[in-house]
């Protein structure tokens, strides 16, 4: 082989392990989509501003010397309170209106966060330290930072966590049989708008956790959720929207895919490979890989 | 206001201060501005620069002025919307804006049609003031930079090697890159790779950029893009062993680069428009009043918005006159105006004649290195 | 039972992955037959409408209609040819009005071209002219010719049933199939549309076949009567064969035998 | 007044445009949200045939040569694009169109000959408010015919039923591709107004957030009412400039109380202003 070849098969192999960094990252973030559209069929827009929310409280905490523990927990609960706000306040009573109304709504409080994070914690972008101190570690041509790992690791553990908790808690059950028919969920005596509540709370949540997480490679910036957040949607229709183990696959195929492209080819076409993959997923199979096949009832 | 210039044009001023303050009725100073949106971040900044520049004007001057600031959400469409209501219904003698070059461009032409004048604090672009001739700038182009930068990697650090990595998501990025390579080959210099190296924004992975850096090895690298990706950039390379300096424009220039990149920034150096510590007393005052407004230290869209409205209110006390084309005249004709962010004159071409500074990079800020003429 | 034969299906089988909704129909229906599917809940009865109407194509075996094999022939072709039906819960477009019901039904007869009905020259006007008489004349056969621009939503249900019943016919069918429109009727109304089934048959000269639960109004009408039960077709003949076979009535044993 | 004109002609094109996007939702009810793409397209092509390669004949004859680029190259966008996606329904198309709208956007911003992020500049000022409201009284009358012909009843069978439809003999893949490719060129001929009337292009005039607000125009006025997507193009276009004149916090603010509108006008109506009706028509009686 030559030089050339070997340098070439090295980059890939870089690329392979930046996009699944990457694609950590826009798991987490598809997770919250996943979770509430899974529950009640409805493609949250402002999932990626929640997750600003978060970020953005994370770096305030910083600020006022927390430390890095701390500041994670307040995104979370931060990003999490928001969720549930906008959800009783805003999604529930449109509810019943159908589906357009409410996605059209979703889009105005995306907007509306947007604006309004730009106006209140300013235009600026704030940069969050990285949630330990950097090492690198070099491997012939590749190299990977325990930050990396750190964010892997961290991704896994949350994919776990959700596994257990939607199979083995109540809470979790009661997630899944509202997910599976809500009327019926609750004829059956589950309250259905505190299992609603919760699924909002716990999907931004794990969203406000990647946000500090990105603090890594990115800054914080009322924007963030807006790119972010189209990515990590992607990811979960990608993978079968409403469909947890879904989010985490799509998650990892666009962060890959991105990287290989953006590397091997040209990064101005990073964000056309995502929606290019999105559209043959879909006219492959329009349910995700993993979602099932669905047919209208005659 | 203290001249520093020859003592004639001391007179001039002070002539026409004389003469105009008597006369003009209010004049009318339309700003438009990215208050929202993504490019936000520069807009706001420009915005306080403009503001305290009036302030301190209204405190002297008995010319009456008042300011109409317009939001355009970082985008086109509102952009020639704010224009036109600036131009038509607040009836504004003199816009100035926008601090992008696309947003400028957008509404050069409406500017353009009504004979008002449209006088951009940083929109660098070389095709911005081409539009027309009501259309100028504050800011020197895009290639002077790319120009400052080849001299200085050949005539002060003595490197002939060197490497281009373009942020192919801008026109700017581009500009500077072009006008650098033709400086720096024409004095010497030689790439060390042919190969094409480019990002895009919002890229947050540079290995492979990296890699092919070092294996390129250059004992220079021009890299013109925005702070955000060029500290992941400079941090990433320098945790991989590359300790080539990096040369960059006035992209480079935000307090967040620091933030971002960390200790590894030091040693890099960047042409800008302004130098917080240049040790002029002008300079000096500036910033401690924008400190003290702000509590940040300004950046040069900060510096920029100062002088874009300080060139204006010149203007308009030598054109003795609220109407837009004397105006225009008069800021045409601007020479050695001095501002924060060097001693600015108008050339030909409606841009800009003003030195760079070149400024180096520590750990923690920029320092000021050396001023580079035209 | 004369006439000759209008629909043919020869072993149809219909699965949905592992599930087998219909299997190996055979059956029969002539020119102005008035026939009925009658089987327990999930038989199959449904899907056998949606395989003859194109929703699910079979999958085995062949349906042929008025001599055509309706393999690969997309629904709407379908209803060119001369199939319309009814749904088992109502599918009116409910924010048009009545007349724009049956209008829109007229939809395969309608010749004139795109631009015509932008540039509404003479052919579009004079074709919508005729549609428009054509449908209140069909509205005034259900006497509903008063209601024509109300909402359809905004109906009462069994004028629900009955407009798409008119809209069905407004297709110009030869064959007409009905899914349950007995269903949620009193008794008053179920004998009305026994007499308003009949009424269509010899106005329009057409073959008629309904699912139906209702076993009086079955038995009432039905000159033909085929009974499902998981998917296979069990029993077929008249009202009085079908009353007496054994297998029929252990399908239904202690169900649905109330109306025999 | 040139602001007042310039406000005039924008809300000439969103007209245009909120009805081109109502022919695909609420007529057909076909869930599209790459809309500013189609737009993007038929501006940039418009504008390179008169930029680049403009006719030697008087600007009249190139604006019309301009507007049929612009209709026929969106059209044919919205072939390319809705002949594998519309096959999707509901929440599916929608992605898969907003996908397909930034990938022509992407595309844009790419091409080196229309300025890519730069912005496409030196545009021909050879479309006013004459050409504005001439096309859109003549797509306001369009789709008034339309509503009331077969294609129109096909169309809106489909957004009622598709089931139904469907066996009542209407061909759902060819009604459905009908009412997307005219839609998209309908849209490509706002564009080529966009840009001959501004000048000026740039592709962040065509991001994904545009698509939402001529969707919103839709919605506010009813899907599937042609008076009604003429109110919205009205109210949402003149909105945020007339809160320009509220001066101080509100002002500045303004960016924020649309959105806030927009969940408030959801909650208290959510089928729009008409909802399918059409100005002065109840229940679906002609007045």
């Amino acid at each position: 082989m030559s030089q050339q070849t070997i340098f070439y098969l090295w980059d890939c192999l870089q690329y392979l392990i930046n996009g699944i960094t990457q694609g950590s990252l826009y798991a987490l973030v598809a997770l919250g989509y996943t979770m509430v559209y899974g529950i009640i069929r409805l493609v949250n827009f402002a999932h990626g501003e929640f997750l600003m929310i978060g970020a953005m409280c994370g770096f305030y905490a910083i600020r006022a010397n927390q430390p890095m523990g701390v500041a994670i927990i307040l995104a979370m609960l931060s990003s999490g309170i928001i969720a549930i706000i906008v959800e009783r306040v805003v999604y529930r009573p449109i509810r019943k209106s159908g589906r357009i109304p409410a996605l059209i709504t979703a889009i105005g409080t995306s907007l509306f966060f947007q604006y309004f994070g730009q106006l209140t914690f300013g235009a600026d972008p704030k940069t969050i330290p990285p949630f330990m101190v950097e090492k690198i570690y070099t491997f012939g041509e590749i190299t990977i930072s325990n930050l990396q790992i750190g964010i892997l690791l961290i991704t896994l553990f949350v994919l776990f966590f959700l596994w257990w908790l939607t199979h083995f808690t109540k809470m979790g059950k009661a997630m899944r049989a509202t997910s599976y028919n809500l009327p019926a969920a609750e004829l059956m005596g589950i309250n259905t708008n505190q299992i609603i509540s919760f699924t909002f709370f716990l999907g931004a949540a794990i969203a406000g956790l990647g946000g500090m997480l990105m603090g890594y490679t990115m800054s914080v910036e009322p924007l963030m959720g807006m790119n972010l957040g189209t990515k990590a949607f992607v990811s979960a229709v990608v993978g079968g929207i409403g469909i947890i183990p879904g989010a985490a696959l799509g998650g990892y195929i666009l962060g890959i895919a991105e990287n290989m492209v953006a590397g091997l080819y040209k990064s101005s076409y990073r964000d056309g490979v995502s929606f290019f993959i999105l559209i043959l997923i879909l006219l492959i199979k329009p349910s995700g890989l993993l979602g099932k096949n669905t047919k209208e009832k005659v | 206001m203290n001249y520093t210039g020859p003592s004639h044009k001391l007179l001039a001023f002070l002539t026409s201060l004389l003469l105009t303050t008597a006369v003009m009725a209010d004049i009318k100073i339309g700003v438009v501005v990215p208050n929202s949106g993504p490019t936000a971040t520069f807009g706001q900044e420009n915005i306080n620069g403009v503001k305290m520049a009036m302030s301190k004007i209204q405190k002297t001057s008995k010319q009456k002025f008042s300011l109409i600031v317009e939001d355009d959400k970082s985008e086109a469409i509102e952009a020639t919307n704010a224009i036109r209501k600036l131009l038509n219904v607040d009836k504004v003698n003199i816009v100035i804006g926008e601090v992008t070059s696309s947003n400028t461009l957008a509404m050069a032409p409406i500017a353009q049609e009504n004979k008002v004048p449209l006088f951009s604090p940083a929109a660098t672009n070389v095709k911005v003031t081409q539009i027309g001739n009501f259309i100028s700038r504050a800011c020197f182009t895009d290639d002077f930079q790319g120009v400052v930068m080849a001299k200085f990697a050949i005539d002060t650090l003595k490197k002939k090697n060197g490497l281009i990595v373009i942020d192919n998501s801008n026109d700017y990025s581009k500009g500077l890159a072009s006008a650098f390579k033709a400086e720096f080959l024409k004095n010497g210099g030689k790439l060390a790779s042919e190969e094409n190296l480019t990002y895009v924004q919002k890229d947050t992975d540079f290995q492979s950029l990296l890699r092919k850096i070092k294996r390129a090895n250059p004992d220079v690298i021009f890299l013109p893009g925005y702070y955000q990706e060029v500290g992941l950039i400079i941090k990433g390379a320098r945790a991989l062993g590359i300790t080539a300096p990096f040369l960059g424009g006035d992209g480079w220039d935000s307090p967040k680069l620091f933030e971002i990149a960390g200790p590894a920034i030091a040693g890099n150096y960047i042409s800008s428009h302004f130098a917080p510590d240049d040790k002029d007393p002008k300079v000096q005052a500036f910033v401690k009043d924008y400190e003290k407004t702000y509590k940040v230290k300004p950046g040069a869209m900060a510096a920029l918005g100062y002088d874009a409205l300080g060139i204006v209110v010149d203007a308009i006390h030598r054109a003795k006159s609220s109407k837009s084309e004397d105006i225009n005249a008069a800021l045409l004709a601007t020479k050695n105006y001095p501002g924060v962010t060097g001693l600015i004159s108008i050339d030909e071409n409606r841009n800009s004649k003003k030195a760079a500074v070149v400024l180096e990079t520590t750990a923690k800020e920029f320092i000021f290195k050396n001023k580079v003429n035209p | 039972m004369s006439g000759k034969t209008l629909l043919k299906l020869d072993n149809v089988t219909v699965k949905f992955g592992g599930l087998t909704a219909v299997s190996d129909v055979c059956l029969e229906i002539q020119e102005r037959d008035l026939a009925a599917i009658i089987g327990p809940n999930g038989a199959g009865k449904t899907t056998l409408f949606n395989t003859i109407t194109g929703i699910y194509p079979p999958t085995l075996g062949k349906v042929t209609f008025n001599g055509f094999d309706l393999k690969n022939i997309k629904s709407s072709d379908i209803a060119e040819l001369g199939i319309a039906r009814t749904f088992q819960n109502i599918r009116l477009f409910k924010n048009s009005t009545v007349l724009d019901n049956i209008r829109l039904a007229k939809h395969t007869r309608i010749r004139y071209g795109f631009l015509s009905s932008i540039l509404r020259d003479k052919e579009f006007l004079e074709e919508e002219k005729r549609i428009k008489e054509d449908s209140l004349k069909l509205l005034k056969l259900f006497n509903m010719e008063d209601k024509s621009e109300m909402l359809a939503k905004n109906l009462p249900y069994g004028e629900q049933r009955k407009l798409e019943m008119a809209r069905a016919l407004a297709t110009e069918p030869k064959l007409l199939l009905l899914d349950e429109p007995a269903a949620g009727m009193n008794p008053t109304e179920t004998k009305e549309l026994t007499e308003l089934i009949h009424f269509i048959r010899d106005h329009f000269n057409i073959a008629i076949v309904l699912i139906e639960h209702d076993m009086r109004l079955v038995m009432e009408i039905a000159e033909k009567i085929f009974v499902l039960d998981y998917g296979n077709l069990i029993a077929k003949g008249s009202a009085k064969e079908i009353q007496n076979d054994k297998r029929v009535i252990e399908a239904y044993l202690g169900s649905e035998i109330e109306g025999i | 007044m040139d602001y007042y004109l310039q406000i005039l002609l924008l809300v000439g094109i969103f007209i245009t445009l909120s009805l081109s996007l109502n022919l695909i939702n609420g007529f057909c009810g076909q869930f599209s949200l790459g809309h500013a793409g189609f737009w993007g397209v038929g501006a940039y092509s418009s504008a390179i045939f008169t930029v680049f390669h403009p006719l030697g004949l008087p600007a009249p004859i190139n604006m019309l040569v301009a507007l049929v680029i612009g209709f026929l190259s969106s059209a044919m966008c919205g072939i390319v694009i809705g002949v594998p996606c519309l096959r999707l329904r509901g929440d599916y198309l929608a992605i898969a169109t907003l996908g397909f709208g930034e990938i022509l956007r992407i595309i844009i911003m790419n091409t080196e000959l229309v300025g890519g992020p730069r912005g496409f500049i030196n545009i021909p000022h050879w479309a006013n408010i004459f050409w504005v409201y001439a096309i859109a009284t003549l797509v306001v009358l369009f789709m008034l015919r339309l509503k009331k012909s077969a294609y129109g009843r096909a169309i809106i069978a489909i957004r009622e039923d598709e089931i139904a439809a469907e066996n009542m003999g209407v061909n759902l893949f060819y009604y459905k591709l009908f009412s997307f490719t005219v839609g998209a060129g309908l849209a490509g001929i706002a564009g080529a107004l966009f840009a001959h009337t501004q000048q000026f292009l740039h592709p962040s005039n065509f991001t994904f957030t545009w698509s939402v607000v001529i969707l919103v125009m839709v919605i506010f006025g009813g899907m599937g009412s042609i008076s009604g997507s003429i109110i919205g193009a009205i109210f949402l276009t003149i909105i945020p400039e007339v809160l320009r004149f509220a001066g101080g916090t509100i002002a500045e603010w303004r960016m924020t109380i649309f959105p806030i509108l927009l969940i408030v006008l959801m909650l208290a109506r959510p089928e729009g202003v008409f909802g399918t009706r059409e100005f002065l028509e109840k229940n679906g009686k002609q007045i």
